[in-house]
C-alpha cells in the first residue's frame, strides 16, 4: 500500500557570515520500507536518527530531497490538485499532548475539521458524526463544548486520535505518540490504536524511541539510526533475535522490571564502552555506528554497509553478518 | 522652604562633581540677548528684511541709511553721509571716508555700486524692493547715484534694511558668505566660538568709524526658540537681555527686570473676500463694520497679552499718516454691531478663519465676541508661515496675517490695493489705488502725509480689515548691567546699547 | 477493557482543572483589582467623552476675560484657563479629542502591521526576509523624529499626526503578529491542520489568528497608552493637535507657556494623560496575566512554621539509616482557598550505601518529598508536618544557613533536565568549583583542579579542555554527567537523583546509570533515586518506595516490591509497562489516570481506579505490613494481588 | 569575540542602507520645492531651471539617492536649504545636546531601576515588591516632559539650584554640564527607570524559577551568591535587549524635554527643519538618528554576545 524508497530528507543549514558556510544535514539517507493494509510497522531509534522526519516526509510537512514515496501506486510527491485525497488516507498524532490541540477551538471544531474539510459536513451533521468519534476513542458526547486545556495529556491524545480517524484513513503515523504519557495511560492509549487498528483496518507507522513499546504495537519493525535504516524485519524476529549490533544495544539497554534479570543485564552492559551519540550535522563516515560499535573492524570505519537480507522478510545493514 | 534648600544645594554640588558651579559673573560685561530668531544667512542680498535681519545682520554691516524708532523709522545717515534727491529718479549720495570691512578693504563709492549691482543681479527676496532701480553711478571716490526707472519715495527706506547694506566687494563670491559676513559694522561675527541655531558671538571692532557700540562689549546671542525658555534664561542669569512675548512680561517684572516696548506689528482680519464670491455678507463694509465693534479689544489685550498690546482699530503706530482719532474708531459696542447687522439684513453668519496655532487665544477670543452678535466665525489652523500663500488664493474669504505697524507704501501694494499680493479676489479700491499711487510716487512729504490719512480713514472704516490690537515686542533687561536699551523692531537695537560702567569688569 | 468502560473513567476526574480557560481567564482577570478598576475607567472614559458635556456646568468654549488663569474654586473646580475657559469642560472636551486620535493610530497600526505580520511570520522565504529589513530599518529610525518627518510630508495636523503615529507603531504589531505567526506555525495543530487537508487560508484563519489574539489584544491596549503619550508629546511641540482644538497635550502645551502665572493649569491635563495612561498598562497587565497559561501573580508568602508536629520527640529511627523520613505533610499555598496537601504522611529512610528508588507517576508527590528533603520547595509551599532526619539532624526546622551547609556538601543532588540545570552563564569547572570552593574551603585554583578531575572522573573524554566550556556545548548525557560531577564534588552522604535519566536516549541512560552505580561503589554514598521507570528502579535500587497521589502505597526490598507487588497500583503500573517480551492481546492497563491533588478521593486514594476495590476502601487504610520488611497501603495487603497481571 | 563584532558590524549595512533609503525617499515626498524658498516668489522660471540644475533636482530619484548616499559615506550629509551650513555641522553641533539627555536619561534609568527591578524581584510579593511595581506603574504612565515641568517650576525657577536653560559642554566645564541635563535627565529617566525596574524585576522572577537556580541552590550556594552570581548574569542577558530599546524611547522623548528647557538639540532642528522644508536637514537628522540608535543596538548586540556565552561560543 504504502512504499518508500531511498527517501532523503536534507535540510540546509547556514553558518558564518552572510551563510557562506553551508551545508546539508542528512536527517534521513536512504531509507527504504513498505507497508501494507491493516499492518504495524514500528520505525525505532534515538534523538537524531530521523524517525520523525521520516514520518513529517510522508505527511509532505518537509521537503524531501530525493526518493519516491508511493501511496496506492501514485507517487506522493507528484500530488499537486489531487492533494486531499491522499489527506485523506495518511492521517498523523502526534508526540506533544499540549502543543497538539489548537487551544482556542472547541472538540467538536477540532475533531469535525476535517470532516467540513473533506466532506463539507456543518452543523448538526458535522456534530453527530464528532459525537460518533469522540465515542470510538472513549470520550463523551459533553466533551466536544470544551477547550484542550480542559483535558489531561491521555484524553487529549484520544482526542487527537479521533480527529486522526475521522476521515477514515488507511495509515495513521503516529510520531511518538504515547512518549510524554504516564504508564498507565500509555498502555491506555496503546490498546485503544489496536483496537481502532482491528476494528477499522487500518495501518500504523507507529514511530518511538521505545523498542518495548514499539514491539507491543507493530508487525514489522526498522531500526534507525542516523537517518538510516540498520535493521528491518518482522517485530517478533528483531526483538528477540536481533542481529544488527546496534539493535542488540538498544534492547539490552531497556531496563526491565525485574531485578534479578535486569542485575545480570546491567553486569553485562557495564562492560561496554561509554559512547556517545554521534551528531547528525557531523556524522562518522563508514558504517555510521561503528563509533560506537563494539565489534567494530576497519573495514566499518571506511566503507557503508548496504541493507540485505539475512532472514526471511528482515534486512541488516552491517559489514558482520553474513 | 529654606531647610530644604539648603538641603539640595549640597547634593546638587555633589552631581556637580564637588566643584562651585559655573559663576557667570566673569562675563558680565558682555551683552547676552536671547531672542527666538534664528540666523537664517548673514548675505543681506539673499535675507529679507524681516527680525533676522535687524537681529543680526545689523551687527555686522552698516546701511548706506540708517534707522531707529526714535527718528520714527526716517532715514538718517549711515554710511552715506547726506544724500539728495538730483530729479525725480536720480539721487546721490556722498559717503563717508574712512571705513573699513572686516578683511581690511575700503569702503567707497565704487564698493556701493558693486553691491547695488550684486544685488540686481542675483535673484533674491530684495528683487522687489529694487525693482525701481534703473541704475548706478560712481561720481567719485565717495559720491555715486542711483538712478530709478520711476519716482519711488520708498528707496530710501529701503535702503535702510538689508538693501542698504554694504559687503566687502571680495566676499560677493565666497560661497559661506551667508555664515561669514564680511561687514564694516561695529561688530565682528565669531564664527570659531558661535554654534549656529544656539549661541553665535560677535567681537567688538577696534576703531569702528562711527558711534555705535560705545561700550566696546562683545556680544552674545542665544537662540531659544521658545520665550518662556528665554525667560528662564534671563532670570537665571545666563542673559542679561530677552526678548520675550506678553505672557512673559509679567514674571519678569516680577522678578527686577526692566522692561521695553513698543507696539510693532498689529493684528486683525483682513478682509480678502470684499466682494463676497464666498461670503455674500462680507460685501457689506456694515457687516465688516460691525465685526470692529463688537470686539472688547482691552479686554482682549488685558487678559490675553497681559495688557502689553495696544487696543487699536488702526494699522498706523505713528509712522506717516497716522491719525489717532482711529484708535478708538470701533469702541466696543456690541449693541451698534447688532445693529449694524440688522441693518445690513445678516441675522446668522458664519465663515472661516485661517489661523497660525500660536495666534490661537487672540482669535479664541474674538470667535467668542463674534458670537455674541451672531456671527460664528470656524476658526482654522494651517501651517506656521503658510498664512502668506493663503492670501494669495481664494480658499478663505479672510486672511489673518499680521503687518509691521510702519512703512505705509509698502502696505497698498500688499494688502489693499486694487493688484495687491495679497488681493485674490482683485477686489477694486479706485479711491485707495489713487490715493497710494499720488503718495507713492510723490517726494512730497506732506502731500504723502495727507494721502495715507486719508487712504487709512477708508481702510479703517470701510473695514478693509478689522483692526484688532498691536501687539507690543517686549524686551526685559538687567538694568543694573545694561543702559540705553531701545526696543526696535522685534529686536532692542544693540548698536547704542551700554554696558554700565564697574559693573563685573574682569 | 471495553470502550465503554473507559468512558466511565475518564468521567470519573473530567477535568485537569476545576475551572474552564474562560472561568480561569476571568479570575485571574477579576484578581487583578487595578486591573478591573482601569477597565471600569476605561470604560467611563468614552462616555465621559461622548456624554460628559451635557452634564457640564460651564460650556467648554465659554471665554470670560474677567477671569483668566484663576485657581480652583467651587465655580470652576479645576479652575480657568488663558481665556477664562473652564478646565474642567476643557478637559471633558479633550479627552474626546485624545481618545479619536488614539483610536485612529492604533488602528491604523493594527490595520497596517497585524494582517502583515501575520501573513510575513507564516509564509516566511523571501517576503519575510525583506518585510523583515525594512521593519528593522523602521526600527532603527527613531521613532519621533519618523513622526515629525511624516508631518513633515503631511503637514503638521491632529489626523496627520496620528498617520505618523500610526506608521511607526504598526512595527510593533507587525513584529508581534510576526513573531507570534512564526510561534504558532510550529505547533503540532498546524501540522495537524495540514494533514487533515486544511487550505493555507483556513490554517492563517481558523488555526493561527484566533490563537495570537491575546497578545494582539495586549499589544492593543499597550499601544493606546504608547500612542496618548505620543500624542501628548507631538502636541506639546505643536506638530499634532492644533489649538483652539484642545487636546491633553495641546493643554499641557498651553499650560506651559503659563507656567510663571499659573502652575496649577498643567496640573490637570497631565494628571489625565497620567491616570489614561496608567489605566491602559494595568489593563494590559491584567490581560497578559489572564491571558498567561502560568499564574505570574505573586504567591501568597507561606509562614515558615509547622502546625502541630506529630512525633515532636527525636526518633533516631534507623541508626544505620543517612536520612529517615517520618511523617512527612507539604502543603501548597493556593492563590485562593485553602493550602492543597500534596504529600500526606510519608515515611522511609535511606539506609548508608544503599540505594532507594521512590516510584510513581507525575504528580504522585516524588519530586515534592525530595525538595522538602533538600529545603528547596518553593516559596507557596511547606513541609506541614513530619520530621526529616539526616545524619542525625532535623531538616525541617533548620536555618537557610544551616541547610546550606548540608546541600551540596552532604546531600548532592541531580536533576531530570541537566541542560537546564545547569547555568548557561558559567563555564562547567567554574560551577564545579564554586560548590568545591564553597564547602571545601580550598582555593579557587585547587578547587578548578579538583573540577577537571571530577570531570575525568564522571568521563567526560578530554576533560581539560572541556572544562571552560559552557553547558550547552555538551550532549544532554554529557551534560548529566557534569550534573553528576557537582553534585558528587564534596563527597556526599547522600546522593539525591530525581529522574536523572528521563530525558536521556536509553543507551545513555545505562551509560548514566552505571557511572551512578560505580560511583556508589567507589565513595560508600547513599542514593535516593526518583523514578517513573520500575526498569530503572530494578537497575539501580536495593529498596523501593511506591508513591500514589502523595502517600506511600508500598516499599520494602526491591525484589519484594517488584517480584511480588501486593498494592494492586504497583500490580498494576508492573503489568502495563510494556515488556521486550511476545506479545499477547492487549497491554494490561489501570483505568483512569493519578487524579490531581484537588481532586484525590477519601479513604483509599487508588480505590476508584482498583478493580478490587470495596466498601471498606472508603475510608482511610494505614500501612500494613505483612512481611517484615514489606510495607502495603492496602487492605487486600495479605494476599497477594491477582487478576491485574 | 573579534569574530561576532565583526559580523554583527557586517550585518548592519544592508540595514543602513533599507535605513538611507527609506530616510531619503520619504523626506523625496516633502511636498514643495526648495527653490520657491531660495528664490522666493518672483523668480523666472530660467532661474528656477537653473537652480534646480544646480542643486541636481532634475535627475531622476534613484540617482539623486546615490549621490546623496556617495556623498553621505564621505561624511558629507549635504547644506541646508537656506544657508551653506553643512547638514553634517548642524547635526554635530545639536547631537551633543540631545546624545548628553540620552546618556543621562539612560544612567538615571539604569541607576534607579535596575536595583530596585532586582529588589522586587527579589522579595517578589513582599511591600517592597509592591510599592516598587506600583510606582514604576505609574513612573511609565508619566509624560516626560510634563515631569520636565513639574521639575523646572521649583527646581530651577524658585529655588534656582539648577538652570532652568542652557547647555554646557561636558569638554568645557563637566560640572557644569552635569547642572545643565540634570532636570532634563531625570525627566526622561522616570520612565526609563519605570520600564526598567519592571524589566528587571520580570527577568529576576523568570531566572529565579530556572532549574539552574535551582540546582545553585542544592549545591548549597548561599542565597547572596545564588542572587548576584547564578541570577544576575542570567538577567542581564534580556536586560541589555530591554536597554537597547530604550535608547530609541529616550531619544525620542529628548527631543520633546529638550523643548521645554529651550535646549538647541536635535529635536529643536528637527521640528525647525520641518516647519522650514530643510529638506537636506531633516534628511540628515532622521539619518544620524537612525545611526545612534544603530550604534546603540551594535553595542547592545555585542554586550549580548559577551554576557550570553550562547552567542560568543558558536
Amino acid at each position: 500500500m504504502l512504499t518508500v524508497e531511498d527517501l532523503r530528507v536534507y535540510f540546509h543549514v547556514k553558518r558564518g557570515l552572510m551563510g557562506r558556510r553551508s551545508y546539508d544535514v542528512r536527517a534521513v539517507d536512504g531509507v527504504s520500507f513498505g507497508l501494507a493494509h491493516g499492518q504495524t510497522l514500528g520505525l525505532v531509534g534515538e534523538s537524531g536518527s530521523g524517525k520523525s522526519t521520516i514520518g513529517r516526509a510522508l505527511l509532505r510537512l518537509v521537503g524531501i530531497h530525493s526518493g519516491t514515496i508511493q501511496l496506492n501506486g501514485t507517487d506522493v510527491r507528484e500530488l499537486r490538485g489531487r492533494m486531499l485525497d491522499f489527506r485523506r488516507d495518511l492521517q498523523a498524532i502526534f508526540q506533544d499532548p499540549y502543543s497538539l490541540l489548537n487551544p482556542s477551538m472547541i472538540v467538536a471544531d477540532i475533531v469535525g475539521e476535517p470532516l467540513t474539510i473533506h466532506y463539507g459536513l456543518k452543523g448538526r451533521q458535522r456534530d453527530e458524526r464528532v459525537a460518533q468519534l469522540l465515542d470510538q476513542v472513549g470520550l463523551a458526547t459533553y466533551h466536544m463544548e470544551r477547550y484542550p486545556s480542559e483535558f489531561s495529556g491521555g484524553q487529549r491524545q484520544r482526542i487527537a486520535v479521533a480527529r486522526a480517524i475521522a476521515l477514515e484513513p488507511q495509515i495513521i503515523i503516529c510520531d511518538e505518540a504515547i512518549s510524554a504519557l504516564d504508564v498507565s495511560t500509555q498502555s491506555q492509549v496503546i490498546n485503544l490504536l489496536k483496537e481502532l487498528q482491528e476494528r477499522l483496518g487500518l495501518a500504523y507507522l507507529f514511530i518511538a524511541h521505545d523498542l518495548a513499546v514499539v514491539r507491543h504495537i507493530s508487525d514489522q519493525i526498522a531500526v534507525l539510526y542516523l537517518g538510516r535504516i540498520m535493521e528491518m524485519g518482522p517485530a517478533e524476529l528483531i526483538c528477540s533475535a536481533p542481529r544488527h549490533p546496534y539493535t542488540q544495544l538498544l534492547i539490552s539497554a531497556i531496563p526491565v522490571a525485574d531485578p534479578i534479570e535486569q542485575k545480570k543485564r546491567k553486569a553485562a552492559r557495564s562492560q561496554l564502552p561509554p559512547s556517545e551519540l554521534p551528531s547528525a550535522t557531523n556524522p562518522p563516515d563508514g558504517c555510521p555506528f561503528h563509533t560506537r560499535c563494539p565489534q567494530a573492524v576497519s573495514r566499518c570505519r571506511n566503507e557503508v554497509p548496504l541493507p540485505r537480507q539475512v532472514r526471511p522478510g528482515e534486512i541488516v545493514a552491517c559489514h558482520l553478518i553474513d | 522652604m529654606l531647610p530644604l534648600r539648603s538641603l539640595l544645594l549640597p547634593l546638587a554640588m555633589l552631581l556637580a562633581g564637588c566643584s562651585p558651579p559655573h559663576n557667570p559673573q566673569i562675563d558680565e560685561h558682555v551683552i547676552k540677548l536671547a531672542t527666538g530668531t534664528p540666523l537664517q544667512t548673514f548675505d543681506p542680498h539673499l535675507a529679507d528684511s524681516g527680525s533676522s535681519f535687524s537681529t543680526y545682520l545689523t551687527l555686522v554691516y552698516d546701511g548706506l541709511v540708517e534707522a531707529n524708532p526714535d527718528s520714527h523709522w526716517r532715514p538718517l545717515p549711515g554710511l552715506a553721509r547726506t544724500w539728495r534727491w538730483l530729479n525725480e529718479t536720480t539721487i546721490e549720495f556722498e559717503l563717508i571716508q574712512g571705513v573699513t570691512f572686516t578683511d581690511g578693504a575700503p569702503f567707497d563709492a565704487n564698493v556701493a555700486k558693486a553691491n547695488i549691482d550684486r544685488m540686481l543681479k542675483l535673484a533674491g527676496p530684495r528683487v522687489n524692493t529694487v525693482a525701481t532701480i534703473k541704475e548706478t553711478e560712481v561720481i567719485d571716490n565717495f559720491t555715486f547715484r542711483i538712478h530709478l526707472h520711476r519716482t519711488d519715495p520708498t528707496l530710501l527706506g529701503n535702503l535702510t534694511g538689508p538693501t542698504g547694506m554694504m559687503i566687502s566687494p571680495a566676499a560677493f563670491e565666497d560661497e559661506s558668505l551667508d555664515l561669514r559676513p564680511v561687514g564694516s559694522g561695529p561688530w565682528r561675527y565669531d564664527a570659531a566660538n558661535s554654534t549656529l541655531g544656539d549661541v553665535h558671538r560677535f567681537v567688538p571692532r577696534e576703531n569702528y568709524h562711527g558711534d555705535a557700540n560705545p561700550s566696546g562689549a562683545p556680544l552674545q546671542i542665544h537662540v531659544l526658540e521658545n520665550a518662556r525658555a528665554r525667560l528662564n534664561a534671563l532670570i537665571s542669569g545666563q542673559v542679561n537681555i530677552a526678548i520675550l512675548s506678553a505672557v512673559e512680561a509679567g514674571p519678569a517684572k516680577d522678578r527686577g527686570f526692566a522692561i521695553q516696548r513698543r507696539a510693532n506689528r498689529w493684528y486683525g482680519i483682513t478682509y480678502l473676500d470684499r466682494r463676497g464670491e464666498l461670503v455674500p455678507e462680507l460685501a457689506d463694509p456694515r457687516v465688516r463694520r460691525a465685526i470692529g465693534f463688537a470686539i472688547d479689544r482691552k479686554a482682549i489685550t488685558d487678559a490675553v497679552f497681559f495688557g502689553y498690546a495696544k487696543p487699536t482699530g488702526q494699522p498706523m503706530f505713528d509712522d506717516l499718516g497716522q491719525d489717532p482719532e482711529l484708535d478708538t474708531y470701533y469702541r466696543y459696542d456690541p449693541d451698534h454691531a447688532r445693529r449694524l447687522l440688522q441693518s445690513a439684513g445678516v441675522e446668522r453668519l458664519s465663515f472661516v478663519v485661517p489661523i497660525i496655532s500660536t495666534d490661537s487665544p487672540l482669535y479664541e477670543a474674538v470667535q467668542h465676541y463674534l458670537r455674541q452678535v451672531g456671527i460664528d466665525i470656524r476658526l482654522e489652523v494651517v501651517e506656521r508661515g503658510s498664512l502668506g500663500a493663503l492670501a494669495r488664493t481664494r480658499t478663505y474669504p479672510v486672511n489673518t496675517l499680521t503687518y509691521p505697524t510702519f512703512g505705509p507704501d509698502s502696505r497698498h501694494p500688499a494688502i489693499w490695493g486694487t493688484n495687491a499680493v495679497f488681493n485674490p479676489f482683485n477686489v477694486h479700491g479706485p479711491r485707495i489705488d489713487a490715493l497710494a499711487e499720488e503718495a507713492g510716487t510723490s517726494l512730497d512729504e506732506a502731500l504723502r502725509a495727507r494721502n495715507y490719512r486719508d487712504y487709512y480713514h477708508i481702510i479703517v472704516k470701510d473695514a478693509y480689515s478689522t483692526v484688532i490690537l498691536q501687539l507690543e515686542d517686549l524686551v526685559a533687561y538687567d538694568a543694573d548691567v545694561l543702559d540705553k536699551v531701545r526696543i526696535g523692531y522685534v529686536t532692542p537695537i544693540l548698536r547704542h546699547m551700554t554696558v554700565k560702567q564697574g559693573v563685573g569688569s574682569p | 477493557m471495553s470502550i465503554v468502560r473507559l468512558v466511565d473513567d475518564v468521567a470519573t476526574y473530567d477535568d485537569v482543572s476545576p475551572l474552564t480557560a474562560q472561568q480561569r481567564f476571568t479570575r485571574t482577570f477579576l484578581q487583578h483589582r487595578l486591573s478591573v478598576i482601569s477597565a471600569a475607567y476605561l470604560l467611563l472614559l468614552p462616555m465621559v467623552a461622548l456624554f460628559g458635556e451635557y452634564f457640564l456646568v460651564h460650556d467648554p468654549i465659554e471665554v470670560d476675560l474677567a477671569h483668566v488663569l484663576e485657581g480652583p474654586s467651587a465655580e470652576h473646580l479645576l479652575g480657568t484657563d488663558h481665556l477664562g475657559r473652564s478646565t474642567l469642560s476643557r478637559l471633558v472636551v479633550a479627552t474626546g479629542v485624545a481618545l479619536k486620535a488614539a483610536a485612529l493610530a492604533v488602528g491604523i497600526a493594527i490595520v497596517l502591521g497585524a494582517p502583515l505580520g501575520l501573513l510575513s511570520g507564516y509564509f516566511g522565504g523571501w517576503w519575510d526576509r525583506t518585510a523583515m529589513r525594512i521593519v528593522e530599518a523602521i526600527i532603527a529610525l527613531p521613532g519621533l523624529l519618523v513622526a515629525i518627518a511624516i508631518l513633515a510630508i503631511l503637514g503638521p495636523s491632529l489626523t496627520n499626526a496620528m498617520i505618523a503615529l500610526g506608521l511607526a507603531i504598526s512595527t510593533a504589531f507587525f513584529r508581534l503578529m510576526r513573531g507570534a505567526a512564526i510561534e504558532v506555525k510550529e505547533e503540532l495543530y498546524i501540522d495537524a491542520a495540514r494533514v487533515s487537508g486544511a487550505s493555507t487560508l483556513r490554517i492563517v484563519f481558523r488555526h493561527v489568528l484566533p490563537n495570537v489574539t491575546g497578545p494582539l489584544t495586549v499589544q492593543t491596549t499597550l499601544a493606546f497608552s504608547q500612542v496618548l503619550l505620543a500624542e501628548a508629546g507631538l502636541s506639546f511641540i505643536g506638530l499634532g493637535v492644533q489649538p483652539p482644538e484642545a487636546s491633553w497635550g495641546v493643554m499641557l502645551s498651553v499650560a506651559q507657556n503659563y507656567i510663571y502665572q499659573h502652575p496649577f493649569m498643567a496640573v490637570p491635563p497631565g494628571i489625565m494623560i497620567m491616570l489614561t495612561v496608567l489605566a491602559f498598562n494595568l489593563f494590559g497587565d491584567g490581560l497578559r496575566d489572564a491571558l498567561a497559561r502560568v499564574d505570574t501573580s505573586p504567591p501568597a508568602p507561606v509562614r515558615k512554621t509547622k502546625t502541630g508536629r506529630t512525633s515532636s520527640t527525636p526518633n533516631e529511627g534507623n541508626r544505620t539509616s543517612v536520612l529517615s523520613i517520618e511523617n512527612l505533610h507539604v502543603q501548597f499555598r493556593q492563590p485562593a482557598g485553602e493550602d492543597l496537601e500534596v504529600v500526606t504522611d510519608v515515611s522511609f529512610s535511606v539506609p548508608a550505601g544503599r540505594t532507594v528508588g521512590l516510584v510513581g507517576e507525575s504528580g504522585c508527590g516524588k519530586s515534592v518529598t525530595a525538595m522538602a528533603i533538600m529545603g528547596l520547595l518553593p516559596d507557596n509551599g511547606h513541609a506541614s508536618d513530619g520530621v526529616i532526619y539526616f545524619a542525625g539532624r532535623e531538616l525541617t526546622s533548620l536555618s537557610e544557613t544551616a541547610l546550606n551547609q548540608i546541600r551540596g556538601e552532604e546531600i548532592g543532588m541531580i536533576f531530570q533536565g541537566p541542560m537546564s540545570s545547569l547555568n548557561p552563564a558559567f563555564t562547567v569547572k567554574n560551577q564545579i568549583a564554586e560548590t568545591i570552593c564553597r564547602h571545601k574551603g580550598i582555593t579557587w585554583r585547587d578547587a578548578e583542579k579538583r573540577a577537571i578531575a571530577l570531570l575525568e572522573r564522571v568521563g567526560i573524554p578530554d576533560a581539560n579542555a572541556r572544562a571552560n566550556d559552557y553547558p550547552h556545548q555538551f550532549s544532554g548525557g554529557m551534560a548529566q554527567r557534569v550534573m553528576i560531577a557537582i553534585a558528587l564534588s564534596c563527597e556526599p552522604r547522600l546522593l539525591i537523583a530525581d529522574e536523572p535519566t528521563t530525558a536521556l536516549d536509553v543507551t545513555i541512560q545505562g551509560q548514566v546509570l552505571d557511572l551512578l552505580t560505580s560511583l556508589q561503589q567507589e565513595r560508600g554514598m547513599s542514593i535516593l533515586l526518583i523514578t517513573h521507570d520500575l526498569g530503572v528502579v530494578a537497575d539501580m535500587c536495593d529498596e523501593a518506595v511506591v508513591m500514589y497521589a502523595g502517600q506511600v502505597v508500598e516499599q520494602g526490598p526491591v525484589n519484594d516490591v517488584l517480584l511480588e507487588a501486593r498494592h494492586p497500583y504497583t500490580a498494576g503500573l508492573l503489568a502495563s509497562m510494556p515488556r521486550n517480551e511476545v506479545r499477547s492481546g492487549k497491554l494490561p492497563q489501570i483505568p483512569g489516570r493519578v487524579p490531581p491533588a484537588w481532586a484525590w478521593p477519601a479513604g483509599c486514594r487508588f480505590h476508584p481506579r482498583c478493580p478490587h476495590a470495596t466498601e471498606r476502601c472508603k475510608l482511610p487504610i494505614d500501612l500494613q505490613q505483612p512481611d517484615p520488611h514489606h510495607q502495603v497501603r492496602c487492605i487486600l495487603a495479605g494476599k497477594p494481588p491477582g487478576g491485574n497481571h | 569575540m573579534t569574530k561576532l563584532i565583526v559580523s554583527r558590524i557586517a550585518g548592519l549595512v544592508p540595514m543602513l542602507l533599507v535605513v538611507s533609503f527609506l530616510t531619503f525617499g520619504m523626506l523625496h515626498m516633502v511636498p514643495g520645492d526648495v527653490r520657491d524658498r531660495i528664490l522666493g516668489t518672483e523668480a523666472t522660471a530660467a532661474q528656477y531651471e537653473a537652480l534646480g540644475e544646480k542643486l541636481g533636482l532634475n535627475d531622476p530619484f534613484l540617482v539623486q539617492y546615490g549621490r546623496w548616499l556617495w556623498r553621505a559615506l564621505q561624511g558629507d550629509l549635504g547644506t541646508s536649504a537656506y544657508n551653506s551650513r553643512k547638514v553634517t555641522d548642524a547635526v554635530m553641533d545639536t547631537l551633543p545636546v540631545t546624545l548628553s539627555l540620552t546618556i543621562g536619561g539612560m544612567f538615571i534609568g539604569i541607576v534607579i531601576g535596575v536595583p530596585s527591578g532586582i529588589l522586587a524581584g527579589l522579595n517578589r510579593g513582599s511591600t517592597i515588591d509592591r510599592v516598587a511595581v506600583l510606582i514604576a506603574t505609574v513612573g511609565q504612565a508619566l509624560p516626560n516632559f510634563w515631569v520636565a515641568m513639574l521639575l523646572i517650576v521649583p527646581l530651577a525657577l524658585w529655588w534656582r539650584i539648577f538652570p532652568a536653560t542652557g547647555f554646557v559642554s561636558p569638554l568645557e566645564n563637566f560640572s557644569g554640564w552635569i547642572m545643565s541635563i540634570a532636570l532634563a535627565s531625570t525627566a526622561l529617566g522616570t520612565s526609563a527607570s519605570a520600564a526598567l525596574a519592571r524589566q528587571t524585576r520580570g527577568a529576576i522572577i523568570d531566572v529565579l524559577q530556572r532549574d539552574y537556580i535551582r540546582t545553585a541552590r542544592a549545591k548549597g550556594l548561599p542565597r547572596r551568591l545564588v542572587t548576584f552570581k547564578h541570577a544576575l548574569k542570567n538577567a542581564a542577558i534580556p536586560l541589555i535587549t530591554t536597554i537597547g530599546f530604550q535608547v530609541n524611547g529616550l531619544l525620542g522623548g529628548a527631543l520633546i524635554v529638550e523643548q521645554v528647557f529651550g535646549l538647541n538639540g536635535f529635536g529643536n532642528l528637527a521640528i525647525e527643519s520641518v516647519r522650514t522644508q530643510n529638506i537636506p536637514m531633516m534628511q540628515g537628522v532622521v539619518i544620524m538618528g537612525a545611526l545612534v540608535i544603530v550604534a546603540v543596538n551594535l553595542v547592545v548586540d555585542i554586550m549580548y554576545g559577551y554576557v550570553n556565552p550562547k552567542v560568543r561560543t558558536s
